[in-house]
């Protein structure tokens, strides 16, 4: 894992407060997993069938009838309950899941993201994306602030396909922590070692920022 | 929705959250599932002008048949009342207004809240008088009526056993109507023979996983005379 | 219970098939119960959520978690299981149950049935009449002929709300055994005793009777 | 339906009654609950133009993975096929038809044939490439989308327990789609690891009654290295 990976990592575990029920999505954000010590009372719900569930401890046989949605073998904390695929997408279609981590190909000013889909290169399925994002409570995207070429992923509008409209809260990267606002996109915190300037180089979407209020992280 | 650590409960402070006027789904077939615990609380602290969403009216003196008798129950959602001549009579002075589905369309009608849906589109019910209270649909060369979701403020819901966090088992005939319901409603209020710290229910056994309660409350097996009340054929 | 209820029990307990899933409906129907022997491999369904219900044997405590759907305490045979509502109507809805018997304020000559409403006298609910009549593979009506009156209650057409049109497979009623068929009803037994003349004076309904192919009960 | 005295089966005799271009519900996601079995029984019979309806492909040369291979099936409907680089590459070569739905409302048009409404009134994927396919509704002033219920001829599932009777447990996150398929499909054939006699079940623990269920096999237990190719991040 590279260190902008663990900054945003890092980060985003302060997004989790003891006693939440929290979804992470496939890629970095199942990695949160390592950062919720185990002795917090949060239940981690996988859409596969799980709610509570934990990483492996080293030396700790699988289970082969418990795995997340990612396909990943993990084992369960006290309060954990099994259920079938209706019950777990009621649980999000309902909004009784506090906060999901997921991954983003494009954000925009207002909230929308796109992560399943790229026309004419990428189009596995939509898995369980589309129902987290549009329902759950509070979404939080964790993704890298450009692409491998350098293009910038928080953008104006998304171009690619929408998993949903107008559904993100807050935007995690490398460089920067913004919220999605009724005025647009606000930065809460900036990266260690990076200018005001640098970011809003980085970034296609406007951004608001008021220097006096910056966290950095 | 109640963090994980803040759903235990004292059965006064679960219920004073419940506004005069609420709607409130109950759960309970006949006597089994029936939070009588709730109910009587529910009863002692006063609320009125009660939307009460339940299978059927209880009997007599017993569960929501004490708050119609009381007159804090303006209006019924529910299957059947044949049991309860009280709940009939209030209905027939016009002091009750009682809406009557067939019993597995309110089921499913509560359920289709709980799953998040707006509506479900049936064929249970054309051909009768259900048919003409509702919207219908032409598809696939067939009218359909279209059910929409039956959504609640509060839920009051019996369980066997919990653990505080909310998770739920229930026992016998007395699931019925309490999963649906507990998926229902916004604020769902559970009562339990058992609360027990988390880990001590069985995974695959849980029936209502704690996501769906927003708080818990122990209280004491009923008494063997609220369920002998029970016709017995 | 009177001789003809008794008549009409005995005549209908031939109906049902080892290895099949019964539900029996308020009233008479219940007591059918009774005439299952309890070593027959049948599962008996009550739409409060159960399959594989039994009548407590004499002196059997009462569970006070489990009834069936009249409200009457009862105990549950090997391979018996218990649902929720939404699960039990699923049954239902998807014709999983081979043959439920039900009384009948009135049936007709297609098999419409009327048993939960007279308007102005009785609309105590529904229940879940509606979606067993519709539903089931076989429903089979067990009611008297006539109504205390002596109106008869097998009708050229039903005059009560229909709880569901062209429903009814099978009558068994204190007089007759009634198939619903295309051209109508067809007598399949008459009661010991009775002449055909008879019979057609207690019924509204035109009876189709082959006298050679009558049988007796 | 199977008479409950007759459910109980050979797995060759179960698996013949599926005729070419049979519609087929697969349980499973990723591999637990998946019908291992089951499939290499269709695998060896060579059923084909098959119809599979399926969470994921599961991975390459794993469960339906084979089918797939081995060109058996000519239409996939899904939630998602990423672990599976063949079924993508089938798909891209136009040899496979794949639909594809997000995984919440795939089980429930499974879960509202198996409750035996019509269709249900949804907003999830309103707003995006998935609203542009399927019919809308006016409603109390919003528009929704409508999704049909999806039934199958088969649904071949798997359980951990189950009795003579069909009577299915299922075990961990094993459970997934199969309780929903075995309540969708015309006839229904489950697997478990173990088959017992009517009564060994608990009451309440019972996921799915055998009401729903036409034949049960009894499978040795899945060897570890199927498990193991799972992917383990």
């Amino acid at each position: 894992m590279s260190a902008d990976q663990q900054r945003i990592l890092v980060r985003a575990a302060r997004e989790v407060i003891p006693g939440q029920i929290v979804n992470l999505g496939i890629g970095l954000p199942t990695q949160l997993f390592h950062h919720l010590p185990e002795e917090m009372e949060v239940l981690v719900h996988s859409e596969n069938g799980v709610l509570g569930c934990r990483p492996r401890r080293e030396g700790e046989a699988p289970d082969w009838d418990m795995i997340d949605s990612g396909g990943a073998y993990i084992a369960t904390r006290p309060g954990a309950s099994v259920f079938d695929s209706a019950m777990s997408f009621a649980m999000i279609r309902r909004s009784r899941v506090d906060v999901t981590f997921m991954g983003a190909f494009e954000v925009d000013e207002i909230g929308n993201l796109a992560n399943w889909k790229i026309p004419g290169k990428f189009s596995p399925g939509i898995g369980g994306a589309m129902e987290l994002a549009q329902k759950v409570k509070r979404l939080v995207i964790l993704c890298s602030h450009n692409d491998k070429h350098g293009n910038p992923k928080i953008l104006h509008r998304c171009r690619l396909p929408l998993t949903a409209e107008r559904c993100v809260s807050r935007i995690i990267t490398d460089k920067a922590v913004m919220d999605v606002t009724p005025a647009g996109l606000t930065v809460v915190d900036i990266a260690e070692g990076l200018s005001v300037v640098e970011l809003r180089e980085a970034t296609e979407a406007t951004l608001n920022i008021d220097e006096r209020q910056l966290g950095r992280f | 929705m109640t963090l994980l650590t803040q759903k235990f409960r004292l059965i006064e402070e679960a219920i004073a959250a419940i506004p005069h006027g609420a709607s409130i789904m109950v759960g309970g077939f006949g006597s089994p599932g029936t939070p009588f615990a709730l109910i009587d609380e529910l009863l002692a602290q006063g609320q009125r002008d009660l939307t009460l969403i339940k299978n059927d009216a209880n009997e007599p003196g017993i569960g929501i048949g004490k708050l119609i008798e009381a007159g804090r129950v303006r209006r019924l959602v529910t299957s059947h009342i044949g049991l309860n001549r009280d709940a009939i009579a209030a209905m027939n002075r016009g002091e009750l207004e009682v809406e009557l589905f067939p019993q597995g369309l309110l089921a499913e009608k509560i359920r289709s809240a709980g799953a998040g849906h707006h509506a479900f589109i049936t064929d249970i019910g054309q051909g009768t008088e259900i048919a003409e209270k509702r919207r219908e649909i032409e598809l696939d060369g067939r009218t359909w009526g279209i059910e929409p979701s039956l959504y609640a403020d509060f839920a009051l819901v019996h369980a066997e056993r919990a653990d505080r966090y909310g998770n739920l088992i229930y026992r016998g005939t007395a699931s019925n109507f309490n999963p649906l319901m507990a998926m229902a409603a916004e604020t769902v209020i559970a009562q339990a023979y058992r609360v027990e710290e988390p880990g001590s229910l069985p995974l695959e056994a849980i029936h209502t996983p704690c996501a769906f309660v927003s708080q818990v409350v122990e209280v004491t097996p009923a008494t063997s005379e609220q369920g002998r009340r029970v016709h017995v054929s």
